[in-house]
């Protein structure tokens, strides 16, 4: 008996939680809808996203808001969790479209980002997201799809083009072992990487594919090592970038340079690893000792919540709202194709710096490299913002 | 030298793996029950091992210590709160209901941990990671030996525990007939619990060396589970040393056909392999006849 | 010659369960398998009705070799079989249970109202009308005996199988059971039967033979086959 | 009697309602969620089919829902219709339950769910490796999308399969396969053909999800082929058939609708804590019901009888009570 009273209190409870929330007066508010992954594989990404976004909400609404024709409205934010689970991000993004969103914004991760972005431009609502460099999605004709964040054809000549202007040339690493991931992000840099290292005065050695979830890596580093590569390019995703270095220390293969994109994004890269993270290169597109204005107040903010300065993809996501609340104001009406116009005619300095688009969505934005040193994340490129040394090279394993 | 040093790396793995599974195997053997949140508890060891370490500095090998006792704890909660209800239906609903519990308490434990913890992906470095014994042209990683060796350890104190003790041997009774065991006095629902609690603290323990050897984050449960599963059946189902020999086989059956086959069809051959025993020996590798 | 065995052997690891047998049973006639438990009895229902492989051997229904067929291959062809140890198929009603039979059995047909008033004909004669909607799990162990035969009998078989209908029952079960397969025998269906009680077996059977580690000892009428004194020293020696 | 009627008319009102759904609804966020409860209510049925009805534990689903939908897409977006796309893709998830249920249905009970798990885990890895690339709809298909065809190819389908349910449910086939699910050895001895019985369920299940499958990648505007692949498809397949009643012809549309509503809903309100929330109703709900809703349902008419036997035999019950007492 009790046991149907108990299922009957939560059929009833759902029932009720179905009742129509409140529409939202119309033009009361500027709705800005997002659909982040909170849990599952991408949620770590996912929470340095969430807080450059509600970060910034609350600036721009402490300021007044955001200029509408002749009223200052405040911005409203919707955040919903995929459970980085792409049908989900669509089901939930098609919610927020049937609330009244103006604009989306982006989650964390490709094949999320992919899925969100062609909702978007079904939809025909502006979409500005960050966290991916995957540039094949803004190789089909979307129109509403925006991302200020570097791209695979940057990253690709941007690590040679600072080994270059770094390192003197006798001592610069000449072959290039790729640890290619097998997705369509790993396989893009893998070519652009392959193509563009002649030019630069590099040559690619080595270059091998594993599957996400790699938990034995000793072949494709034997393999490296073998070939005698003294530089390592990768885009792991963070599971498999601890074990790559472990594994690297285990079988003594010191690169003088390693790269591991996206694997080393998060501050607990350090916790996991110790000395042993440190000399590994990333190009997370943001770092927090940027010197454009308003990052000093960011990271003040940041740190008073977490405790530390605001982390490499919460900057990029922060100006992801400065820029929408511009091209908002700009546009004078929230109207999504007025937005998406004025959008693509963003010229707007934010925290990672001056920020203009190309016709293809994507952002001209600085290419930044940034250096684990001491157990810190350490800016070592472009000189202009406020770099540091680039240590080089990696110290042996062994002797650190 | 590369299949050679592939073949250690694989074995290491493999007694993850095998460690891993042995306890979703007692409690299959013994309640009949498939705890699908297996892989979440194996997470909560490793944060077990993480936190002890970062706050601490805690050796991974000692907080397994800790793990252990704390997931037994935990097992046994769990059990009293939520599995408990279905000991006594009939098999197949037993194992309905608990893998829809499963499911929940996955889902519940996955978010407690983001909420507690962060998304982030933890691991553990002791200053001794990385260090190996070399061994002519190969090398063995001192710390995921000594995973190894504890993966050993315990399997042979669970083994002796089971074939030694009263209540060692009262689980087995159970496990072959629970009518019977009832009959002859033996107390099942005591046996029930204990059996979950200490399938839990395996999982523990297992967390707690995964943590050395993997990264840990909440995510992590269900690819935990699945290579459980394929574990314990490979190895014949509720039969623990066959669970951890097919750990070690599969284990050096990836790493071995990684180098053959190329890094991304690991996996892959792996699970043919699987597939080629249950078609020679349908009853798993080390059924009991 | 309704069943021919010939040569039939089955060994289980190093026991030979069956040894070489050979056996006929005659259209209409209940012949009665005796032995010792172990003898190998059930494994010879095993090999005949198809739910075990034979190593060597034939079987044969009018002529016709089914060796190779599957069990349920020679249900259709007319062998029906019932379980020592009853296995009613416990979430099917009583009638479902004999339903299912009836329409997969010899002669099958599809699902029509008629095979349901046939399931419930035999449900009356077996005396289990009254308990039709009962789960199989639910029924006491007479009334699963005789569900086994009701089953084994919606099959429309030329020959069953009886592998000990009358273990377990108290002695007016006994006599019901014994009436339910004189009447069964009525309706010209021969029957082999596995039975330890040897006064049923003396007073039901028309022919016996007696097995023992999987080799018939004895074969006769059944006076005269228990007499003999290789069964008595396999019953008494020991 | 009175229930079996109501429940015709609920039963026939709800159908006229999700039939005439997308003439009402302005948003397409209600069709989404219509969709998504029809969709999944076609992959569980199509999963029941087999594991409900037949006893054998499919936990290699989403090898045939992903198959479908690979095929499906792929034909569609090199111009094919999509019906014929569709039918193509079912064939396809069922030729291959043919190819592999053929060997693999001799395994029994926990060997054949891990089994086809493994089937499934194959299937993914491999297509991860082949197709790495994310399958988005060309911008000219997406400025034509329209979700209400989508609605009623996901309508049509659950009611396909859930009409082969029924069907199956009152057939001599669906009667074969509850003897064989009862008990095997007892199914051959009457005459069921169990293995090609079996063979045949496997293989309408996996046309059916392959079907439910091609849906999806109609439906989907992008996604990687290796996600239609992915157990999350077989797992809650599976739990939205035993939450509903496993082997009941209701059961999964009564689990998908529950599943899904609830699942959506949290989500949109509690942000954060949705999993948390969802994950302990989810709990106490199977607690509460541990046959599945079905079997609850069924079970209420004889509970208002307990209860009214319990209100007007107070008397009986007071010397039922008194006899127990010592």
């Amino acid at each position: 008996m009790q046991r149907y009273a108990v299922a009957g209190l939560i059929i009833a409870l759902c029932l009720t939680t179905l009742a129509p929330g409140s529409a939202g007066a119309p033009a009361s508010t500027v709705r800005v809808g997002a659909v982040i992954p909170l849990t599952g594989r991408f949620a770590g990404g996912g929470a340095q996203v969430k807080a450059g976004y509600e970060i910034a909400v609350e600036d721009i609404n402490a300021r007044g808001g955001v200029r509408v024709g002749d009223q200052r409205l405040p911005l409203e934010l919707t955040i919903l969790d995929d459970e980085s689970d792409p049908t989900k991000t669509v089901s939930r993004l098609e919610a927020l479209a049937g609330q009244g969103v103006v604009v989306f914004l982006g989650g964390f991760g490709s094949d999320l980002h992919a899925a969100a972005a062609a909702v978007a431009e079904k939809n025909k609502i502006p979409y500005c997201g960050v966290a991916f460099a995957l540039h094949a999605i803004h190789q089909q004709g979307f129109k509403y799809l925006f991302s200020p964040f570097v791209k695979s054809p940057d990253i690709a000549i941007g690590i040679y083009r600072f080994l270059n202007a770094s390192v003197p040339a006798d001592q610069r690493p000449r072959r290039v072992a790729i640890f290619s991931e097998r997705t369509d992000w790993g396989r893009e840099l893998q070519r652009l990487w392959t193509t563009r290292s002649t030019e630069y005065g590099y040559q690619v050695v080595q270059s091998d594919e594993y599957t996400v979830g790699t938990r034995d890596f000793s072949d494709i580093i034997l393999r490296a090592k073998a070939a005698g590569a003294d530089a390592v390019f990768s885009v792991p995703t963070p599971p498999d970038g601890l074990a790559l270095v472990r594994q690297m220390k285990e079988l003594d293969f010191t690169p003088k340079v390693i790269l591991m994109i996206r694997a080393a994004d998060a501050v607990s890269w350090n916790q996991a690893l110790g000395k042993d993270g440190d000399y590994v290169l990333l190009a997370p597109g943001w770092h927090h000792a940027f010197n454009f204005p308003g990052v000093a107040e960011l990271n003040a903010k940041h740190q008073q919540r977490f405790g530390r300065p605001a982390d490499v993809i919460t900057g990029p996501s922060y100006a992801c709202v400065q820029i929408v609340a511009d091209a908002v104001e700009r546009a004078g009406k929230l109207d999504p194709l007025a937005i998406r116009d004025a959008m693509a005619a963003t010229n707007l300095q934010t925290v990672e710096g001056p920020v203009r688009f190309r016709p293809d969505g994507t952002g001209i934005v600085p290419f930044v490299l940034v250096q684990w040193q001491n157990g810190t994340q350490q800016l070592v490129w472009p000189k202009e913002l406020g770099a540091v040394p680039f240590q080089y090279p990696a110290r042996p394993w062994r002797e650190r | 030298m590369i299949l050679l040093q592939n073949a250690i790396f694989g074995l290491l793995i493999g007694g993850i793996y095998g460690l891993g599974a042995v306890g979703l195997s007692l409690v299959f053997g013994v309640l009949r029950m498939l705890n699908v949140s297996h892989g979440e508890l194996i997470m909560l060891g490793g944060y077990a091992s993480f936190w002890l370490f970062t706050l601490w500095r805690v050796d991974p090998f000692l907080s397994m210590l800790v793990a252990g006792p704390a997931l037994f704890l935990i097992g046994g909660l769990l059990y009293r709160i939520l599995f408990r209800h279905f000991i006594h239906f009939p098999e197949d609903q037993k194992i309905k209901n608990s893998i829809l519990i499963g499911f929940g308490l996955a889902l519940v434990l996955q978010t407690l941990a983001i909420l507690a913890w962060g998304a982030d992906e933890r691991a553990v470095t002791p200053v001794y990671a990385g260090r190996v014994i070399p061994l002519g042209p190969v090398v063995i990683p001192l710390s995921r030996m000594g995973a190894l060796l504890v993966a050993f350890l315990v399997l042979g104190g669970l083994h002796l525990f089971l074939t030694r003790t009263r209540r060692g041997t009262a689980i087995r009774a159970t496990s072959q007939d629970e009518m019977a065991a009832a009959l002859m006095g033996i107390p099942v629902n005591t046996v029930f619990l204990t059996a979950f609690a200490l399938g839990s603290a395996l999982a523990g323990v297992a967390g707690a060396l995964v943590s050395v050897s993997d990264a840990i984050s909440p995510a992590i449960g269900l690819s935990w589970t699945l290579k459980a599963l394929i574990v314990i059946v490979l190895g014949g189902m509720g039969n623990i040393f066959g669970t951890f020999v097919s750990g070690l086989f599969l284990g050096v059956a990836e790493s071995v056909s990684g180098f053959l086959f190329g890094n991304v069809y690991r996996e892959v051959v792996g699970l043919v392999l699987f597939l080629l025993v249950l078609s020679l020996r349908p009853q798993g590798l080390f059924a009991r006849s | 010659m309704l069943l021919q065995v010939e040569g039939l052997c089955k060994a289980f690891g190093g026991l030979r369960a069956v040894d070489d047998l050979s056996l006929v049973v005659s259209e209409g006639e209940i012949l009665g398998l005796l032995g010792p438990n172990g003898s190998g009895k059930t494994t010879v229902f095993n090999l005949i009705a198809g739910a075990l492989r034979a190593d060597a051997g034939l079987v044969r229904l009018s002529g016709r070799d089914i060796t190779r067929h599957p069990a349920s291959i020679r249900t259709r062809l007319g062998i029906a079989r019932t379980f020592q140890l009853v296995r009613p198929l416990p979430h099917l009603t009583a009638l479902d249970n004999v339903l299912v039979a009836q329409l997969f059995g010899r002669g099958a047909g599809p699902l029509r109202p008629e095979a349901r008033d046939a399931s419930r004909r035999l449900l009356d004669l077996v005396g289990l009308g009254a308990k039709a909607s009962v789960p199989g799990a639910n029924l006491t162990l007479a009334e699963r005996k005789r569900l086994e035969i009701a089953r084994a009998l919606a099959t429309h078989p030329r020959v069953m199988l009886l592998d000990e209908p009358l273990g377990g029952l108290n002695a007016t079960e006994v006599q019901t059971a014994l009436a339910l397969l004189r009447t069964i025998r009525a309706d010209d269906v021969t029957l082999v039967i596995v039975e330890h009680n040897v006064p049923a077996v003396r007073s039901l059977c028309d022919r016996i033979i007696v097995l023992n580690s999987g080799r018939p000892i004895a074969e006769g009428k059944p006076d005269e086959a228990l007499a003999r004194p290789e069964v008595i020293e396999v019953y008494l020696g020991r | 009697m009175r229930i079996g009627a109501a429940v015709r008319v609920m039963a026939l009102a709800g159908a006229a309602a999700l039939v005439v759904m997308p003439a009402f609804t302005a948003t397409s966020v209600v069709l989404n969620w219509g969709f998504l409860i029809l969709l999944y209510t076609a992959l569980a049925q199509s999963w029941n089919l087999l594991g409900g009805f037949g006893g054998q534990v499919n936990l290699g689903h989403a090898a045939f829902f992903g198959l479908g939908a690979l095929t499906t897409r792929i034909l569609w977006l090199h111009g094919m219709a999509v019906s014929a796309a569709l039918l193509a893709g079912t064939a396809a998830a069922a030729a291959a339950g043919l190819v592999i249920g053929a060997p693999g249905l001799r395994l029994r009970g926990p060997y054949f769910a891990v089994g086809t798990l493994a089937v499934a885990e194959i299937l993914r890895i491999t297509v991860g490796n082949i197709l790495p690339e994310v399958s988005s709809l060309p911008a000219a298909r997406l400025a034509a999308y329209a979700i209400t065809p989508r609605y009623y190819l996901a309508l049509g389908l659950a009611a396909c399969v859930t009409i082969t349910a029924r069907m199956l449910a009152h057939s001599r086939f669906g009667y074969g396969l509850a003897a064989m699910r009862e008990d095997e050895e007892v199914a051959e001895a009457i005459g069921v053909s169990t293995f090609r019985y079996k063979l045949l369920a496997f293989i309408i299940s996996s046309g059916f999800a392959g079907a439910a499958g091609g849906v999806f990648g109609y439906y989907h505007l992008s996604f990687y082929p290796q996600f239609a692949f992915n157990p999350v498809w077989t797992f809650d397949a599976l739990l939205i058939t035993f939450l509903g009643g496993v082997g009941t012809v209701w059961g999964p549309l009564a689990g998908a609708v529950f599943f899904l509503l609830l699942r959506e809903v949290l989500a949109l309100r509690l942000g954060e804590l949705h999993l948390l929330i969802f994950g302990v109703l989810f709990i106490l709900i199977v607690a509460a019901l541990p046959g599945g809703f079905v079997e609850a349902w069924r079970s209420l008419p004889v509970m208002r009888r307990e209860l009214v036997a319990e209100a007007s035999n107070s008397v009986a019950d007071s010397v039922r009570r008194r006899r127990r007492s010592p």
